[in-house]
């Protein structure tokens, strides 16, 4: 029911809407609820809104944590 | 698919999940409970209990607003669409769900009432733009994440002065329920249910952010981690939290911190806080009556309230008896213990809370995870009995 | 530990409940429509093989196939009902080539919302229809429409059969002097139909002469297999079907109305509703347009047959450029019976 | 004096022309639009005889017979139409058993309103698919139903076929053991179909796959003529289609999602209704289910045909009494691949 | 059937036929109008014109009110049907009739108006009662048969209260129509046409009675003889007449004393007569202005009429210029000699007036008779031409 | 246009209606427009009203009358 996905945002439309993108399908969302979008931005769409804004430096964080652990966890499975 | 694909990388899940294997005490048993929907799912879909070692248990906790909105209101929900003129809109998640006597919405529709499904509040807003002679009702449900889209539209409503728009609100709260959870005597009292540490929820954290659940860290000792719903967010929790527990903390981390900040969405908070107030007591179905659970609509905007506008029956009829639900939530029980899993309940029938939605704990189990405790030789199940 | 499964832990709640968009999905309720309530009607070694598509094996030889769709209003009618005339009608057009009609399919759109105990009539009378037929619905296909977007049922069915060697049959071989021959009386089907419009407000005992006509084909054949031109006056009745075989077989014809069987009450129901029998529908009748030299034993043949006790010379076709049918009247002159020009008719098949 | 006769004075009007009640009527407004409209489009000896049945030869052997219901909404899509469509679907049904494609017939449902030009272009569209197929529109039918009791236009069609000597394909003959292979992407129709509602407001390029699969089906069956299954997977998916053959032949399946080909924009839309691409429908893809021992040579014929390039085998058949479908996941967990539960999807075929 | 067999017998009808003959002047022609499309339809449907001898000609009268409505009309209807929340219903004879570019109340329909066929005013009236948000507008034609059911429906809605019921009046008066015939400068003035007899309506009479073409029988010195609609009725007037003219004598005979009396019905009359006034002029397609010709509702039933609760359009398109219908209905010409016969104008596209219903001369040669001109060599018949 | 037909009064119906028969087909009409009707008399239906009531004298007379011209005709002829 939470179902919210992260999608590009690739235009700013008239009445605080964006199209956004998300693998080659193209949609039409509000940002009533988020402020200081830009194209080039991620967005977590639910249910027709942008909820968030995704920080690419947290996410670019959690994905080296996730090698970082891996790597740990490796070595003494290896 | 930025952002989806890394988080669903099969190297990185077993990577990660050879790291918990490593890290988790063989001798103990760690019982998490996640309390969202979408971790359900997650973890159902992709498998991951079979990267979990044996001793890692989840709990499937009541977080899908779908399963939780007692009968009584989806009866509620019917009898409007019911009333003459009334075009009744709502997420497509709500329209197969049974009320009393087994009728859902889409059956109520097949009897000729005007029931629509709608992807946005905007939809509804618009249904009302176009159908002016009628009333048309959206059927709100959902948790922190799904309101703010509901106060939107009722403030365009309001702009645009729409007088046949208005919401039946069923909108609840989070951490009520698990508040609910750990006050249970089972968990709390008798100790009989071991509730080591909670996911907390992906989606509806990007709104009320992280800071909510520091009190229950600290009041019921128990460490949290938000986690995103891809499945490596939800190993990685996981991964968290069998540490934290190693470690004997009790503290919130948020693994998804690439939306979730401590704060949340401060925009959508005051909208909300603006528009909606607490109910007094709601119920939730599995949980029974749990206090300040929900949101209705606050006076300056009773004109937009269903509940207001018509009389709405207030019915609160009981779930089979039969049915082990709120065993199940607090993790007492799983679905396998109820006597009506598969036999009268299943996803095309569901008796209780948790077959109703693919989120919830005996329908995440029928559908996906039926396979795992199926010995070769029951391929015929019993006769059905009646649930009446 | 003890997994329950069975596909369908509910039985169809055939007495209370309702087609819904479920039961078209492709899912689980689809699965159990089909089969506890298609498959256990329809019964036969073909369907029962529950594939995609019916296999059996036919001889080599002219083979026919036809369609027609059923969207009759209403439902069920005196003397029948959707489902007897959605396998009839079609039974009726394979055997309208002199052929042996072999086997059905069955395609179902149905309104949400629909009775479930209503389908199960009309499935169940379909079924019973094509087992005394002997012509068996070997595959099937069911699509849910949304409420308003049909009109409860609407079913339409193909069906096979073998001409037997020598015949052949068709609607461009009628020849001038040929006889025009009839099964039995004009317009029952229609006025059967019309009866149970409340809007045309009239009331009547007249059943519908829905039936399956291949047997007594099958004994025409057998005795002249000759014939020139044998059809079922369906849509537009009599004179629809005798001015669409005049074009098709480039001629013209001469009936006598005092000679076309018609019954009392669909007359008076006729005279009612300012309508002409002779272009209200059959569903159980035929037209049969043979060399005059056979008229005399195909007549016999038809009478002997119970489907063909009012069976009746009508007429004869004769050289016209013009490919005028037309009809000595009972007061002793001559008309045009031109084809229909879209009557307001409630839909009749 | 001369008299003008013609059968039709006027021709249709199809570019301002709209189907009312009498086009449905069994009189000359019926004659006229099968005449210039359907008679016109499809083109070919048996349907051109005009008579209620097609006659045409057929050698003896197994034939199969299928039919399909055609009700999608949106009538027009990316990549087809429901013309094209409801020719693909039943010639598919027919070469799912290893058939070839003998003859369709098509009952058109109209509601009163359609636009003749909506009409016209479907009529054409499906008749250059049966041209393309090769396999002709031999018989039809056409009935008009009020405003309000249809929803623009439905199309039943029946197909025949005749089954190679040696071939014996049926959804209840596959084995434990078996290869389970798949003849491209999933889902493409579906969400081609999807992208044109306007309330789930999304906007792809995406095609639909709709294609007529005989020809690939005849190579296959050239090459191995003991494949076991075949099946296309339509409603419900490929998820609803593999339970439906692991019921029907008592068996278990495994297969591995990573090994499932789905187009991006079909994983992107899924993603953003909340759906999964095993349950999405497809028009032009096959389930091929053979030994172990034919796998490679089968899968090579596919991907030598233009409508198999993205062949692949996805998984292997297992005795299970209980019938699941499982899947190894892409993070290397198990689950079930179970029937769709009813979910809300726009009609699709 | 009692009073349909005996007037259909065969036998009978070939006795009278050969009565006719034996008393027509072989040396005299006899032109007989028959006013009612009734009689038309009688004639053709029955092929009595076989029956009769060669000099005695049947002329086919204006006496069908499908037919002799003007377009403008048929589009006013249209626009009524048009109007957001109207039910528009009438007889079904009127819902193939075009009108202005070829669009009719069926292809109106097909459209989307909500037009429904009635089989009588009461249906009308029921479905005022089950539409109550809906404006139900029962186009109403017909001559002085007609009119008196359309009155019972606006007295009963006057009863009820009904305020969503209202007609769109059309009804005709036949002696206004017959007079036009014979003020017309063929017949009157140039004698180019003649006209020796007519057969008087059947079922208008039952209303109106015979005194009224008493006056015409003296005023124009033609004899009229009223007759019922079956065959035998149609035979036995036409003997009545040819034997009137063979005397010399003008009279109002009654075939039809079994069901038409010499002052009709005056219950029906008085109530028309209280809820109708005569319209200073009305358009009769075919005719042309006819003064005096039709009915509309009195100013204290305008809360029933349509045309005062709408600003209902009063447009008067013309007839295609080729169209004879005047001509035809004056006797004047034959179907045939109208080159748009049978190549643009048929039933199912009918042209003029004639053409409309199967009981115009156009349409009932067309429908019944066409055989009878038709050349062994000329069955292809022109390209169509275009009628625009 | 002005189709009406005899049709027999089986029946008196509360609100002026009367159930009548015609060649086995039953059917409700209104006597609105007529009086004095009874149960065997035979009325002339029009668009769901009975218009007036036929006079079986009449219409003997009449069928008397085409009998008389036909014998009379037939005379000549034979
Ligand atoms: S199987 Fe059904 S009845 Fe049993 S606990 Fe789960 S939801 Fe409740
Ligand atoms: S044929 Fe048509 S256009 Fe010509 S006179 Fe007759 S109605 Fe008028
Ligand atoms: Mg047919
Ligand atoms: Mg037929
Ligand atoms: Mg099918
Ligand atoms: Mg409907
Ligand atoms: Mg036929
Ligand atoms: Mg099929
Ligand atoms: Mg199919
Ligand atoms: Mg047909
Ligand atoms: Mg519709
Ligand atoms: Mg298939």
């Amino acid at each position: 029911m939470c179902l919210a996905l992260p999608a590009l945002v690739t235009e700013l439309l008239p009445d605080d809407n964006a199209k956004v993108n998300l693998g080659g399908i193209a949609k039409t969302v509000s940002l009533a609820l988020v402020s200081d979008v830009k194209v080039g931005d991620y967005v977590i769409v639910h249910v027709g809104y942008a909820l968030s804004v995704i920080d690419p430096e947290e996410a670019a964080q959690t994905l080296a944590l996730f090698q970082e652990m891996g790597e740990l966890a490796a070595e003494p499975q290896a | 698919m930025k952002y989806i694909d890394e988080f669903r990388d099969g190297e990185v899940a077993r990577a990660i999940a050879a790291s918990i294997k490593a890290e988790v005490d063989a001798g103990a048993s760690y019982h998490i409970m996640e309390f969202c929907g979408g971790h359900t799912h997650a973890i159902s879909r992709y498998g991951l209990e079979d990267l979990l070692p044996a001793n890692v248990r989840m709990i499937h906790g009541p977080g899908c607003p779908v399963c939780v909105l007692p009968i009584g209101r989806i009866d509620a929900a019917i009898w409007l669409a019911r009333q003459p003129g009334v075009i009744l809109c709502t997420y497509g998640d709500m329209l197969r769900v049974p009320g009393s006597k087994r009728v859902s919405l889409l059956k109520a529709k097949a009897e000729g009432c005007d029931i629509r499904m709608v992807y946005s509040t905007m939809d509804a807003l618009k249904l009302a733009t176009t159908h002016p002679d009628q009333q048309v009702v959206f059927f709100a449900i959902g948790f922190e994440t799904t309101t703010p889209p509901t106060a939107v539209a009722i403030k365009q409503a309001q702009a645009l002065g729409l007088t046949n728009f208005s919401v039946f609100c069923n909108h609840v709260l989070t951490p009520s329920a698990i508040t609910q959870i750990l006050d249970s005597p089972e968990v709390r009292e008798l100790g009989t249910v071991k509730l080591d540490a909670f996911i907390g929820p992906a989606h509806v954290s990007t709104i009320i952010g992280s800071r909510p659940y520091e009190y229950f860290a600290e009041e019921y000792q128990r460490p949290v981690v938000i986690a995103g719903f891809e499945p490596l967010d939800v190993m990685q929790a996981v991964r968290m939290l069998v540490r934290q527990i190693n470690d004997g903390r009790f503290e919130v981390e948020n693994e998804f911190s690439r939306a979730v900040t401590r704060d949340g969405n401060e925009k959508a908070k005051s909208l909300v806080a603006e528009m909606f107030e607490l109910r007094r007591v709601f119920e939730w179905r599995g949980l029974g009556m749990v206090p300040y659970s929900a949101l209705r609509l606050k006076e300056p905007y009773a004109a937009w309230d269903a509940e207001r506008r018509w009389d709405v029956p207030q019915d609160t009829p009981a779930d089979n008896k039969a049915c082990e639900c709120g065993a199940i939530l607090r993790g007492v029980k799983k679905p396998l213990d109820c006597k009506l899993f598969g036999t009268v309940c299943t996803p095309e029938n569901p008796m209780g809370s948790c077959m109703v939605s693919a989120e919830g704990a005996c329908a995440a189990y029928w559908t996906y995870g039926r396979f795992r405790d199926a010995a070769p030789g029951d391929a015929e199940g019993p006769e059905p009995e009646s649930d009446e | 530990m003890t997994l329950p499964r069975r596909a369908h832990p509910r039985p169809l709640d055939i007495a209370h409940g309702r087609v819904d968009l479920t039961h078209g999905g492709g899912g689980r309720a689809m699965a159990q429509l089909v089969e506890e309530l298609f498959i256990k009607a329809f019964d036969n070694p073909a369907l029962n093989q529950r594939n995609d598509q019916a296999a059996f094996d036919v001889p080599a030889g002219r083979m026919v196939m036809t369609t027609d769709g059923y969207v009759i209003s209403p439902l069920f009618f005196p003397g029948g009902d959707i489902g007897s005339l959605a396998v009839h009608g079609t039974v009726n057009d394979v055997a309208m080539a002199g052929a042996v009609p072999l086997s059905l399919s069955a395609g179902f759109i149905i309104e949400e919302g629909f009775p479930l105990a209503d389908l199960k009539r009309i499935v169940d009378s379909m079924a019973r229809a094509s087992r005394e037929a002997g012509v068996p619905v070997v595959t099937g296909d069911t699509k849910v429409v949304e409420k308003g977007k049909g009109d409860g049922i609407f079913i339409t069915t193909a069906g096979i059969g073998m001409v037997p060697p020598g015949v052949e049959i068709s609607g461009d071989k009628a020849q001038a002097g040929d006889a025009i021959l009839i099964s039995g009386t004009m317009g029952d089907h229609g006025v059967a139909v019309m009866s149970q419009r409340e809007s045309l407000g009239f009331e009547t005992d007249i059943l519908s002469d829905s039936a399956a006509l291949h047997t007594m084909v099958a004994e025409m054949i057998k005795t002249s297999p000759g014939i020139h031109v044998l059809r079922d006056p369906t849509r537009g009745g009599l004179a629809a079907t005798l001015n669409e075989i005049a074009t098709q077989s480039g001629i013209g014809m001469l009936i006598e109305e005092n000679l076309v069987p018609v019954r009392p009450e669909v007359r008076g129901a006729c005279e009612l509703l300012g309508l002409d029998p002779l272009y209200v529908a059959n569903e159980g009748k035929l037209i049969c347009i043979c060399a005059e030299a056979d008229a005399e034993v195909v007549l016999a043949v038809m009478r002997a047959h119970p489907l063909g006790e009012n069976a009746a010379r009508i007429g004869t076709c004769r050289a016209d450029s013009h490919h005028f049918v037309q009809m000595k009247t009972g007061m002793g002159g001559m008309r045009v019976v031109d084809w229909l020009a879209g009557e307001q008719l409630p839909r009749i098949c």
